[in-house]
């Protein structure tokens, strides 16, 4: 598969698993598809499952983005395991305290 | 900004009176703080006593476990201190599964206890009583407002409440007449209820109920700026037949204000003096409409008939102002005590007017406030003597 | 890779160790403006809301920045390959498209601006220009870095043998693309309404 | 690789040419080194901790008495702000730095931290954020809005305070952040061979939590800042009700940050408390395990808790249970740390110097914080506790009687690790002792003011209720000033032992952990020899060994598992002057701790610095030690700060410009800074390589 990088001495014996050019090439195309996906849903309208396949479609480009480009699937497990703790404490705190503003009576106004 | 003396005498504590705390303060220790003017140990109503009742019993534990781990640690120390000829090395002892065990479980245990009645509690206090009744509570800088839909009453400082009736409060912050503007205050009467905060642009509700009469104390507890100290409030509880008196007499309105309703508009607009009225009051309600109602609203806005007649302002209602005992955010006795040494004596009937007076004359001097920016009452030294004089008068009448 | 690599505790190194340690922390930035902004979807005050959005145009410039990523992965691979002519080509590239994406976001802000969603105009437009304002100053530091790599490659500071620095760089601009793959979604797309 | 190798960098290329002065007022400004920066992490605390004082000074002289006149509703309220945030984010936090500045090197075998000019950078930083907010003072602007600035009210005073208070926060934040990459990199990824997680001391451990803790929590802090900031000096709506902004978003967003605060505060000290209390029973820490397992699980359920600051805000019962839950079983771990501490004391041959005796203080003091925060976890009685001088007097004995009590302890046991001196054990006990009155003084009587009704923020004691509580406001009072003479005592302590203080040796108190092994003071290079580790109390495996009867023997010297006499305890007094001096190397270093180089050998060409030895070459006298070159970068980045802040504060956009410009000025001095080497550049093995 990696036909261009072998001659380099350079080359991290680490890093030989990644994606080559035609892959990164490949993997942006799919991008451009999901983004593409995305707008339309601009123009039609899905009713409750819009928003479950915007989220979907966003979730898939977010993998895309920090598996490949970001290295993350061939890279060490640490690393996701950083991102995924300010991710998911991200979630789980301002989902929290997102509920608990909810749970009260708004303001009058506004 | 620093307070004129013309307050600090009156309440700057003499020496007898540091003594005389001092000795009620080691009474109040002896008595484990059982009682005192704003104490929370000392629950009047169903509200304070629930959660003093969780309190006490876990104080009750944690006791326990006080003297436990202190009297675990000082045997420790003094039974495994090191003689100075020791050299000889413990035993190298590295943890002991079972004893953590046990000392992960059972305060867990305890803690889960503790859990089960607070929760319950904490959704009981919530509910709104059956048959309670309503009263609007508005946090101003830096004073409270009482607001009672039912019967059209608006008061400050001193919350009026029948005794043994739950008493639903909504309560919400203001300023200058505007809902959405303000900042957090936090009600609290410590012996009828714990605080909540109150919040402009929305409303917080807190329940209470007395189970006797009294006077109760409480101040503000959400720090709202620069006289935050000086925003204090009170719970009267009266009887169900002293209390539907009260607001009889708030609803009625004064005599002066009865006198100059029956003035046509262009006697007024001529300065007359209504029949029955003395000349120095009527020449104060003159100025009063020319400097302070701007403010403090029309001496006769309290006896309106559905909370949608309220008018928002930036000062209290005054109507009734001789039925209050203190002003000012309740930092000033408005009457004398009968032992001017004790803050906490009974009143006297008698006006302590040459207050009064010095704080009409210049507020700020006296409370730390801000008129420039609408916040507080402004200086009214500019004003003639007898102008002051005359007002003075005219507020007197304001039984 | 390198000794100093090797030496450290997990044979990791520490500035891309770094990097990632910030930037789990910049998730919890980002949080708090994206909970900020859903608070405040309908507290317009009568102003502009979320219909102001022109999304054509901003699926255009979503679009440049998402394919920024795949230039700025291609200057890393073009460098880990020891080609540097091919890695500052795809470095400015990169820039180039961080810049189009910045542009187009000020335009689209003076044209919010004209049309009267200006910051102190509500909570739900103080809340929008703070959370993309500051993606916007993101992207903007990414595009000083990728000019400062660019120039420092061109004088040698930067060595064919140092594709670290570009992969480092490069995984703070996926990160700020990944915020605004969230952002597109989250703000723009979504009819919460 | 024929574009690989450019020529050697010139040093031209840097505006200034390196630093190369270790030593003296010049060796400070640019230092890199850890401890020097820890040091003076040290200091400055020292002078912060003096403001906070007279700070404390003012509301305590207020609230001698009722109806009190000495100072304004006005500073009064400055006072309490101020005094909250000095002793939280220039005092506590700040001082917790600096221990990990000093020891966690040393702790895990390393000869610095991953980033040493990034950790200078966090210094500066943060002394110039903390400069920043009392430069406040000279603009008539002190922060007044209370330290947790509560909105709306901290949007709506007039002037420029709370913008200080934005920025100002800002600022010491950047330095905390910056800190929490830089101290989490290297705990993970700089260990000594053989250091595996379950060997670190529990001081690094605790660190590397509350280090992640300053990592999930500041973003917050610093958007809820931006937010204030905002709505402060630009006009936002992000809080203002009348645009329908909701005050309780920044509640939630403060006390986000705010509760694991707790945690950052505690947790240092919590891990000196680990560190003194088995060196003085001579014992291993009971329940290591658990220990650490416990600091990792308060850390977690830290950030579970924070509305428990919010039961009487616009919160609904759901949030209050859940709350109240979550902030009772924080008080389990909390349990355990606690019983094991005192069974590591259990059966031990306990030695109480001064060190010992403010860990014990610690432990006994805490406790009483603990149990008064497990009542603030019953919903409904915390709406009558909360904001009253309960919950002063609770988060006192926490963070006085705890955090403040393992600092002082941890600077007694580490104070001969820094200078060769003996910090006086006999003013010590006196210290101790007053410390230990004065705070009980302060602080226990307020528990008793709170429940009879005293609230917190009240420039004025009012009369009614000055009568209960005149005697426990007058005995807090007068605790102060036991406080007072026991800080003086302190200070002179300190003064009287750095200029003649009794030698130490390297290993006055038999300890157990890494940091011991080397000389005191500690040397430039930490390290003269990176050790392998074996054992979790490596140094004292390496000193006791098990006698065939079971029982512990003291190894003779010169027979521990190294054999360099340079690195051996035993014989570190014998070692002399005599380092061996580093052939062709960038320092040569002197027992003293100070490394001489010359700037001829400063320049190395590139290639040499790959004669840099593998930690498992254990070459002796040959070996280069590399250390972090010094840089004036760092500071000269933080000053860009400066305009910048001023920027945000009074909203001027020509300062803004300027300390933008600065910044980035600064920040491409930083990396065309040339590189002697060993510092956080590449080696460039690779051309060399090839």
């Amino acid at each position: 598969m990696s036909d261009a990088t072998t001659a380099d001495a350079t080359t991290q014996a680490a890093h030989h698993d990644e994606p080559t050019v035609r892959q990164y090439v490949e993997i942006a195309g799919a991008l451009s598809v999901l983004t593409l996906m995305e707008f339309s849903t601009y123009f039609v309208e899905f009713g409750w499952l819009h928003i479950p396949i915007l989220l979907t479609l966003m979730a898939i480009k977010f993998g895309l983005i920090v598996g490949f480009f970001m290295h993350l699937k061939y890279d060490t497990r640490l690393y996701t395991r950083l991102m995924v703790t300010g991710l998911v404490g991200a979630l789980t705190l301002y989902g929290i305290a997102f509920l608990a503003i909810a749970e009260v009576p708004t303001l009058m106004g506004s | 900004m620093r307070r004129t003396p013309s307050r600090s005498p009156r309440r700057a504590p003499r020496p007898g009176r540091v003594l005389r705390g001092v000795g009620l303060a080691l009474l109040a220790l002896v008595l484990a703080g059982c009682s005192g003017a704003q104490t929370m140990l000392d629950p009047q109503g169903p509200f304070a006593e629930a959660p003093d009742d969780l309190f006490k019993a876990v104080m009750v534990v944690a006791a326990v476990v006080f003297v436990f781990v202190q009297g675990l640690i000082i045997y420790t120390v003094v039974r495994y201190r090191r003689r100075s000829d020791d050299d000889e090395l413990p035993k190298q002892v590295h943890g002991n599964t079972r004893l953590e065990i046990v000392w992960t479980v059972i305060p867990a245990l305890i803690l889960a206890g503790i859990a089960v009645p607070t929760v319950q509690q904490v959704f009981a206090l919530a509910e709104e009583p059956e048959g309670a009744m309503t009263i609007e509570v508005i946090g101003h800088r830096w004073w409270w407002e009482y607001r009672y839909p039912d019967s059209g009453v608006i008061t400050a400082n001193e919350l009026v409440i029948p005794v043994d009736t739950p008493i639903h409060l909504e309560m919400r912050a203001e300023e200058a007449g505007s809902a959405d503007r303000g900042v957090l205050h936090s009600f609290w009467v410590p012996a009828l209820a714990g605080k909540q905060d109150v919040f402009p642009g929305r409303i917080t509700t807190l329940n209470m109920q007395a189970d006797t009469t009294g006077r109760f104390l409480g101040q503000c507890a959400e720090y709202c700026g620069l006289s935050h100290a000086n925003m204090r409030n009170r719970a009267e509880v009266l009887e169900q037949d002293e209390f539907d008196q009260w607001v009889a007499e708030q609803q009625a309105p004064s005599d002066v204000a009865a006198a100059f309703a029956e003035l046509t508009p262009e006697q007024l607009e001529a300065q007359e003096v209504p029949e029955g009225v003395d000349e120095q009051v009527a020449r104060g309600h003159y100025v009063f409409q020319s400097n302070c109602v701007a403010c403090h609203g029309q001496i006769s806005d309290t006896a309106v008939a559905s909370a949608d007649d309220f008018v928002p302002r930036t000062g209290p209602n005054l109507t009734h102002l001789l039925s209050r005992e203190e002003f000012a955010g309740a930092i000033f006795d408005l009457y004398f005590r009968e032992d001017p040494d004790d803050p906490n004596s009974a009143f006297t009937d008698e006006v302590d007017v040459e207050l009064l007076t010095s704080w009409v004359r210049n507020a700020p001097s006296l409370k730390a406030m801000r008129p420039g920016d609408g916040i507080g009452m402004n200086s009214f030294e500019s004003l003639p003597q007898d102008e002051l004089d005359a007002v003075i008068a005219y507020l007197l009448t304001m039984e | 890779m390198s000794a100093a690599v090797e030496e450290t505790s997990l044979g990791l190194d520490n500035r891309k160790l770094a990097m990632w340690v910030f930037l789990g922390s910049e998730f919890m930035f980002f949080g708090a403006f994206i909970t900020a902004y859903l608070m405040y979807l309908n507290t317009t005050a009568g102003g502009p809301d979320g219909e102001i959005f022109d999304i054509v145009y901003t699926s255009v410039s979503s679009f440049v920045l998402l394919m920024s990523s795949l230039t700025m992965v291609l200057a890393h691979h073009a460098h880990e390959q020891g080609d540097m002519r091919r890695m500052r080509m795809w470095i400015l590239a990169t820039a180039f498209q961080g810049l189009v994406f910045v542009g187009g976001q000020a335009y689209e802000f003076t044209k919010f601006f004209k049309e009267g969603l200006v910051p102190t105009a509500s909570p739900f437009a103080s809340s929008f220009f703070v959370l993309t304002g500051f993606h916007g100053v993101h992207v903007t530091v990414g595009i000083i870095m990728l000019l400062g790599l660019w120039s420092y490659s061109r004088v040698g500071k930067v060595k064919a043998s140092q594709p670290l620095k570009t992969e480092i760089i490069g995984l703070y601009w996926h990160f700020v693309d990944v915020i605004w793959v969230i952002i597109f979604v989250v703000v723009y797309l979504i009819p919460w309404g | 690789m024929a574009t690989t190798t450019a020529p050697p960098q010139a040093r031209s290329r840097s505006v200034f040419s390196r630093p190369t002065a270790l030593d003296g007022f010049k060796g400070y400004l640019a230092t890199t080194d850890h401890k020097k920066i820890g040091i003076m992490y040290f200091w400055s605390v020292m002078l912060f901790f003096f403001l906070g004082g007279v700070t404390a000074w003012i509301i305590r002289a207020q609230l001698a008495s009722a109806e009190s006149t000495l100072v304004t509703e006005e500073v009064y309220n400055q006072a309490f702000t101020l005094h909250g945030l000095t002793m939280v984010f220039l005092v506590v936090m700040p001082l917790g730095a600096a221990f990990f500045n000093y020891l966690i090197p040393l702790q895990i075998g390393a000869r610095d931290v991953a980033f040493p000019r990034l950790n200078a950078f966090s210094f500066w930083t943060f002394l110039f954020g903390g400069l920043f907010l009392y430069s406040s003072v000279l603009f008539n602007a002190i922060p007044n809005g209370g330290w947790f600035g509560y909105a709306p009210l901290s949007t709506q005073i007039p002037g420029d305070n709370m913008a200080f208070y934005a920025v100002g926060l800002q600022i010491v934040g950047i330095s905390s952040l910056s800190a929490a990459v830089n101290f989490i990199t290297t705990i993970l990824n700089m260990r000594a061979p053989g250091m595996t997680f379950m060997r670190m001391p529990v001081f690094t451990w605790m660190t590397l939590v509350t280090n992640f803790l300053l990592l999930f929590a500041l973003p917050i802090i610093a958007v809820a800042l931006f937010m204030l900031n905002g709505d402060v000096v630009f006009g936002t709506q992000f809080f203002q009700p009348a645009t329908g902004g909701d005050p309780v978003l920044w509640q939630h967003l403060f006390w986000l940050f705010g509760h694991p605060e707790v945690y950052i505060m505690i947790l240092p000290a919590m891990g000196i408390v680990s560190e003194v209390m088995p060196t003085f029973s001579r014992k291993p820490l009971f329940g290591y395990a658990a220990m650490v397992f416990a600091g990792v699980a308060i850390g977690f359920i830290g950030f579970g808790v924070w509305a428990h600051h919010m039961f009487t805000s616009a919160v609904g019962p759901v949030a209050r249970s859940a709350f109240g839950l979550t902030t009772m079983f924080i008080a389990v771990p909390t349990g355990i740390k606690i019983f094991n501490w005192v069974f590591t004391m259990w059966g031990g041959k306990v030695k109480f110097t001064t060190a010992m005796l403010f860990s014990v203080g610690f432990v006994s003091m805490f406790t009483i914080g603990g149990l008064s925060g497990v009542t603030h976890a019953i919903v409904p009685h915390d709406a009558q506790q909360t904001d009253t001088y309960w919950i002063v007097a609770h988060f006192h004995y926490v963070l006085f009687g705890g955090a403040l009590f393992g600092l002082v302890s941890g600077i007694y046991y580490y104070f001969p690790k820094v200078t060769g001196k003996l910090l006086g054990e006999k003013l010590g006990k006196w210290h101790f002792w007053t410390w230990l009155l004065g705070f009980n003084l302060t602080f226990g009587p307020m528990h008793m003011s709170g429940l009879l009704g005293q609230p917190r923020r009240t420039a004025v004691l009012p009369a009614e209720l000055g009568t209960d509580v005149a005697l426990y406001n007058v005995l807090s009072t007068a605790g102060v000033a036991v406080l007072t003479v026991s800080a003086s005592i302190f200070l002179f302590n300190l003064v009287t032992s750095l200029r003649s203080g009794e030698a130490s040796g390297d290993d006055p108190w038999d300890a157990r952990t890494l940091e011991w092994m080397t000389p005191s003071p500690t040397p430039y290079v930490n390290f003269y020899e990176i050790p392998e580790v074996t054992a979790r109390d490596e140094f004292w495996e390496r000193k006791y060994a098990e006698a065939e009867d079971g029982s512990l023997r003291p190894v003779p010297a010169g027979a521990s598992q190294d054999h360099d006499p340079s690195t051996s305890p035993a014989s570190a007094d014998e070692h002399g002057d005599e380092f061996p001096a580093t052939a062709g190397g960038t320092a040569t270093v002197d027992t003293s701790g100070n490394a001489k180089a010359s700037p001829d050998d400063v320049a190395l060409p590139e290639d040499e610095a790959l004669a840099k030895a593998t930690p498992d070459d254990h070459g002796g006298d040959t070996e280069h030690i590399h250390m972090p070159d010094p840089s004036y970068w760092p500071l000269i980045m933080c000053v860009g700060l400066l305009p910048l802040g001023y920027g945000l504060t009074f909203a001027n956009p020509a300062l803004l410009v300027v300390g933008a410009l600065w910044l980035m000025m600064g920040l491409f001095g930083w990396i065309l800074e040339p590189v002697a080497e060993g510092d956080d550049d590449d080696p460039e093995p690779s051309a060399a390589a090839a």
